[in-house]
């Protein structure tokens, strides 16, 4: 009888939550409410947004959503897709996958988008793709991990724009046979982006005459890896490659340095961006990295098709928000967002959210050669990244610039 | 394994082992006079890093006052956050005081990151970034720099709490805050000055490490941890305590990886500094139990 | 509270409240809450556990997360990985955890206080770490994606309107099994120990047999949330179980309020609705405004909300009855 | 040993660290009879209470109850022999009414657990309403009966200290140990306190009480212990012991009235 009571009294206060929850999310974001079905012809196209700007993946996720707040201004400048203005709705999952799930049902059931771009970690892509196919709209995640869009059959609804992994590590690969060598050492993040890479170093070293002679892991936000590297330092190892984001790496680096290593030191894309070299100061002098030709457009030849959007976005990104503010992540971000307009500005006018929402996964899939910063994409049914080859660039860092090692 | 290796890992462990401690030691202070598990403390840390960074860097001051003025603020921002959360908080358990430190850390943070962004930043060294040879092993010499201020804050610390009066005052309240209150000692002013202390040797500790480890927004985090299980393995006990918590703590971490046994890689290093605090903590509480009964 | 019994119109209000909670979910009235709710739900009956162990026993646990993740992590790799059914693969789990919880109980309540507490968070992480590193059967940092729907005969729990009924069919049980508990000899015993461990002991209560008992049922609790956890999201990672989440976890219980187990809703429903739902559109400073409305809810109400509420109740209904009363 | 001791002690000891609290002392307390521990402060009174009722474990000697050997008991368990004490600083549970305090001293006597409770079988209802009704006997019989819906810590002390006793004597003892039941009462609510003790020992209750009230000791206690610095200096009736040049000696310094 007495928890009866108890029972109105916890709903009260649920059910209150919840309506302020309603009044805040419509008073949140500007005029974020549902739209009403063909009430004037030229009602905005919505994107969802779903990004890391705080967390373990924050100096990912920041430049992903700065890019795509600068992209909207330009096309609703630009009269938007079609007469249609773009509204993108954005949320940070704080690189958490549980909020990641609970945010994109909300851009799925509140907001009621079209389409739905990143998250930034495989962790949370892979989090959500069961909640985005149930809900039969697209998504193109910004994450690294192929499991995101194989096998293609399951992920009928999900695309990616980032290069695979597998690709980046045959391209170092490749590079370090022509170096001549067959020894190296891993020392890699534990975070999902890391152990994805050590994964893949491991079981493809072999094909190339490699050897991984140790095989050193860190947690994120360690604050020296000098352990791991005197363990390795103990090794033959011929390279060291590392496998993290960029405030690691950089330590990596500096400990490589404080140890007075003298082996090479190889990273992922992951350091893509000027913040390594600005943390590593001097220690970031003679490493080495596969990326997107974005960091080194200055030197891409102009018969490159991606020449062109990639001097463009670059010069928009940094009049926007300083130079060397550029970083291959944003990059990403515009890829997937363009993508997506691309499909938008052919479908139909006048279809209601479920039929449009098809009607922009099919589109998405047809996309072909757009020259995107990442890569040339070609989408098809059986490739959801179609990213085409020779996308990469190897590039070593001299005196804090990054130099096209052709 | 040779020598040298060996010497390298110890070094290694000593100068993770001196940053964990002078987290650790916040956390003691602050524990100690009013049995809060302050989860802010790393937080101060941060804010010693990141304010050292915009005063060097940005503003262009140069080291002394740099360091200064971030010691000053941190240690201001513990203060106000003892008068204006935890004193506020009248009726508040210990449990929700605790929850209440928490709540600070995740407002503090939310604040850096909107202020400073989310890319790591670093200070300038304070003396060069040429390693220096030592007994076969390497040192950064910022390295040396942050063992060096734990020796000294130690060392002032504890003499400040063993001659001056303010300091015995502390202790007093430390070992029973009741009977002290009786003679005269107003426990309230104690704990505004045990957090004021905690945030300053946080601050210092951000500064001296930010320049090795870099600082950015979230790093109050994971130091926040380290130094709690710091704190933990010296039992919350003194500042000596705390220290030699850190550098078990940094030392048991280095050789882990050294020795990388079979399935136990280094990603196992957290782990196993773990289990020697679990070992610790259960070794510690049969002795507990037992004065507990003789009391 | 006993005299809120005597108010008349309680049973209209219980009614409708009830009916509301069952409307929640319907397309077109609140439906795009019920993913929200279904996590509240799950939330509340990880953080029931805590309000026993910590408000009514007094244990601080900061390694809650370490249950919740073992529950979630036994469902999904028993049901996808070796194709066990999913309830028996949810048994298996809450019986091995809550094994697992009466060992580590039986070491760790020699410990007092803060020191429980933090062998608890060295529990957590160790937990967390092997979730990440047991790649072979967790898929590592990555998490496993695509774990089975639960089923009842040809009826599958495949739309999150059906897991909404599923998830707060269990909740509410576990919250009135927890208040029959608290009302019992058993609960008297918790909160003797709280109260006093010498009177307790004196009295013929065997205080750590106690201690032992109620953590093993809250990391029970914890472990079914984790299984309905993963087959709700069909997804698991380890970082949903690290350190912070065991903070949050305990966050709920106090914020919520210690003093009943119905706190727990409360406490469940505040920190989720403020972190996924009414902070979303202010931008980059939601986090900073997050840890502000903690301090200011712990500051104001350290008893909780719970407490803070039922005052407010008595108080309303006293004014009631003065209105009454006057001609 | 003859039938009427309950409680008996031979050479009990208790050493922490150097300091001897307890030392050789050997007691036997006859069944239901009021006999008193007297001393001067530190002369191990509340100590004897700790080892016999299991909170400290004994250095040395035996402990018997009801002749059977007592020392490797948990102190839980002493409870349900019937054992069962008081404290000198109340302890109630801050967090029950009057009522729940007495409840959950009636604990020794009910036997439902988890299970029974989770499900509110009908073994836990018949025991709570049990449990229910003798908790308010108890409260009656020491004369709260009125208070029982009021908050344990938010009564005065002298009811305090009546509750506790209520508490104790819920757990149907053999035998009750009273930690300075007087201290901090009024002359009025110590009449009230002797009357208690006395029905107490009327139920057949054997009571054992640590008082530093003479004029109290003296009115109700039918036999008179005293020890100092841990040995038992002298035993006898009241009218004895306040004979006793030794006892006198011993309370040299403080007054005894």
């Amino acid at each position: 009888m007495r928890n009866y009571l108890k029972y109105a009294v916890v709903l009260v206060l649920v059910v209150a939550l919840l309506a302020l929850g309603g009044i805040s999310c419509s008073t949140g974001e500007e005029g974020g409410t549902t739209p009403t079905p063909s009430a004037t012809p030229k009602e905005a196209y919505k994107v969802g947004a779903v990004f890391a700007t705080t967390g373990a993946a924050s100096n990912l996720g920041v430049p992903e959503k700065q890019t795509v707040d600068m992209m909207v201004e330009q096309i609703n400048a630009a009269g938007g897709i079609n007469g249609h203005p773009l509204k993108v709705v954005f949320y940070n999952t704080e690189t958490s996958a549980e909020k990641c799930a609970t945010l994109v049902t909300r851009l799925i059931e509140q907001d009621n988008v079209l389409a739905i771009i990143g998250p930034t970690t495989s962790g949370e892509s892979l989090a959500i793709i069961d909640t985005v196919t149930t809900a039969k709209i697209p998504l193109v995640s910004c994450a690294a991990n192929i499991g995101i869009v194989t096998p293609v059959s399951e992920r009928y609804w999900v695309f990616k724009t980032p290069q695979a992994d597998k690709d980046v590590v045959a391209y170092i690969y490749r590079y370090m046979q022509q170096q001549g060598i067959t020894k190296v050492a891993l020392v890699t993040d534990v975070s999902s982006f890391g152990a994805g890479g050590r994964g893949i170093l491991k079981s493809d070293a072999s094909g190339y005459g490699i050897t991984v002679v140790d095989d050193q892991t860190f947690t994120t936000g360690d604050t020296s890896m000098q352990s791991q590297l005197t363990h390795i330092k103990g090794t033959a190892a011929q390279a060291v490659i590392c496998w993290a984001t960029d405030k690691e790496s950089a330590i990596v680096a500096q400990d490589m340095k404080t140890l007075q290593m003298t082996i090479p030191l190889y990273c992922s894309h992951g350091i893509a961006n000027m913040n390594f070299i600005t943390a590593a100061g001097t220690a970031a002098n003679g490493v080495i990295f596969p990326a997107g030709k974005l960091l080194v457009v200055d030197v891409v030849p102009a018969s490159d098709p991606q020449k062109e959007v990639l001097v463009k976005y670059k010069a928009d990104y940094e009049a926007k928000y300083g130079t060397g503010t550029i970083s291959t992540f944003g990059g990403h971000a515009y890829d997937a967002l363009s993508v997506v307009v691309i499909a938008l500005g052919k479908i139909p006018e006048g279809l209601d959210t479920a039929a449009a929402r098809t009607a922009v996964r099919a589109q998405i899939e047809q996309v072909t050669n757009f020259a995107g910063t990442g890569g040339v994409f070609t989408m098809s049914p059986t490739d959801h990244l179609g990213m085409q080859p020779g996308s990469l660039a190897m590039i070593e860092i001299v005196d804090g610039e990054w130099i096209w090692l052709k | 394994m040779s020598a040298d290796q060996f010497v390298q890992y110890l070094v290694s462990g000593v100068t993770q082992g001196s940053i964990y401690a002078l987290v650790g030691l916040g956390f003691t202070i602050i524990y100690a006079v009013t049995r809060v598990i302050n989860f802010a403390q790393g937080e101060f840390v941060m804010l010693g890093g990141m304010l050292s960074f915009t005063l060097a860097r940005s503003a262009g001051l140069p080291l002394a006052p740099a360091f200064i003025l971030s010691v000053l603020i941190t240690a201001a921002v513990g203060a106000s956050m003892y008068v204006l959360a935890i004193r506020t908080a009248k009726r508040a358990s210990v449990v929700s005081l605790i929850i209440i430190t928490i709540g600070a850390a995740i407002f503090i943070r939310g604040i850096a990151g909107v202020l400073w962004g989310v890319e790591p930043d670093r200070p300038p060294f304070f003396t060069g970034h040429e390693s220096i040879s030592f007994l076969g092993a390497y040192i950064h010499p910022q390295a040396l720099w942050i063992i060096g201020t734990t020796i000294v804050v130690t060392i002032i610390l504890h003499l400040f709490l063993s001659y001056t009066m303010v300091g015995k005052a502390l202790k007093a309240c430390a070992i029973n805050p009741v009977a002290s209150s009786l003679v005269g000692v107003n426990p309230r002013t104690m704990a505004l000055i045990a957090f004021a202390l905690a945030a300053a040797i946080g601050g210092i500790g951000g500064v001296v490490m930010a320049p090795l480890i870099m600082t950015s927004y979230s790093v109050g985090v994971m130091l926040g941890l380290k130094g709690f299980v710091a704190a933990a393995i010296g039992g919350f006990k003194s500042p000596v305590a705390a220290v030699f918590g850190g550098l078990l703590l940094g030392i048991v971490e280095s050789l882990a990886v050294a020795a990388n046994w079979g399935p136990f890689t280094s990603s196992y290093k957290d782990a196993i500094a773990l289990v020697v605090l679990l070992l610790i903590l259960l070794i510690r509480s049969g002795k507990l139990a037992a004065e507990e009964k003789a009391s | 509270m006993l005299a809120l019994l005597k108010s008349k119109w309680q049973y209209p209000v219980i009614a409708a409240l009830l009916v509301l909670l069952i409307l929640i979910p319907f397309e077109g009235f609140m439906s795009q809450y019920t993913t929200l709710m279904i996590f509240i739900g799950i939330s509340t009956m990880v953080t029931v556990g805590l309000c026993l162990l910590l408000g009514y026993t007094g244990q601080v646990s900061l390694g809650q997360a370490a249950f919740y993740g073992m529950g979630a992590y036994f469902s999904a790799v028993l049901s996808k990985g070796y194709g066990f059914n999913p309830w028996l693969a949810m048994l298996i789990g809450a019986a091995a955890t809550g094994a697992f919880a009466y060992i580590i109980g039986y070491l760790i309540f020699r410990l007092k206080g803060n020191y429980l507490a933090m062998a608890t968070l060295g529990l957590g992480i160790i937990m967390w770490i092997l979730f990440r590193q047991l790649s072979q059967f967790t898929g590592g940092p990555d998490g496993m994606a695509g774990i089975p729907f639960l089923s009842i005969g040809g009826f599958v729990f495949d739309t999150p309107f059906k897991r909404y009924y599923l998830v707060w069919l269990f909740c509410l049980v576990i919250l009135l099994i927890s208040q029959n508990i608290v009302r019992s000899r058993t609960g008297r015993a918790l909160r003797a120990i709280r109260g006093s461990e010498a009177a307790a002991e004196s009295i013929g209560i065997n205080v750590d047999q106690f201690k032992v008992k109620i953590f093993v049922l809250s990391a029970v609790y914890a472990s079914l949330a984790g299984s309905l956890f993963v087959h709700h999201l069909r997804f698991v990672s380890p970082d949903t179980f690290n350190f912070l989440a065991s903070v949050v976890l305990v966050t709920m219980a106090v914020v919520g309020g210690l003093a009943s187990i119905w706190g727990a809703i409360f406490g469940a429903a505040t920190v989720r609705i403020l972190s996924e739902d009414l902070l979303l559109g202010l931008g980059e400073w939601d986090i900073a405004i997050y840890g502000l409305i903690l301090m200011v809810i712990m500051i104001f109400m350290p008893e909780g909300l719970f407490v803070k509420l039922k005052e407010i109740f008595e108080r309303l209904r006293l004014r009631y009855k003065r209105r009454g009363a006057e001609p | 040993m003859s039938r009427s001791v309950i409680l008996e002690t031979r050479g009990l000891s208790k050493a922490f660290g150097g300091l001897v609290a307890v030392d050789k002392v050997d007691l036997s307390v006859e069944t239901s009879k009021i006999t008193a521990i007297i001393g001067p402060n530190g002369a191990g009174k509340t100590t004897l209470f700790n080892l016999v009722t299991g909170v400290y474990p004994v250095s040395g000697g035996e402990i018997y109850f009801q002749g059977k050997l007592l020392n490797n008991v948990p102190a839980h368990k002493r409870a349900s022999l019937g054992i069962v004490r008081t404290f000198q600083h109340v302890h109630l549970f801050g967090n029950m009414t009057a009522v729940e305090n007495v409840m959950s001293g009636q604990h020794p006597r009910s036997s439902y657990g988890f299970f029974e409770a989770a499900l509110r079988l009908p073994k836990a209802r018949r025991e709570e309403e049990a449990i229910s009704l003798n908790a308010i006997k108890y409260l009656n019989l020491v004369g709260l009966g009125t208070y029982a819906e009021h908050d344990a810590l938010s009564l005065p002390l002298g009811q305090q200290k009546l509750l506790a006793i209520a508490r104790a004597l819920a757990t149907e003892p053999r035998l009750i140990l009273l930690d300075e039941p007087g201290a901090g009462l009024n002359t009025l609510e110590k009449r009230q306190l002797s009357d208690l003790i006395r029905s107490i020992r009327e139920m057949g209750i054997s009571v054992i009480l640590v008082e530093h009230d003479m004029p109290l000791v003296m009115g109700i206690a039918e036999w008179v212990i005293v020890l100092d610095s841990g040995q038992k200096i002298a035993e006898g009736t009241a009218a004895q012991i306040q004979k006793n040049p030794k006892v006198i000696a011993a309370y040299l310094g403080e007054e005894v009235e």
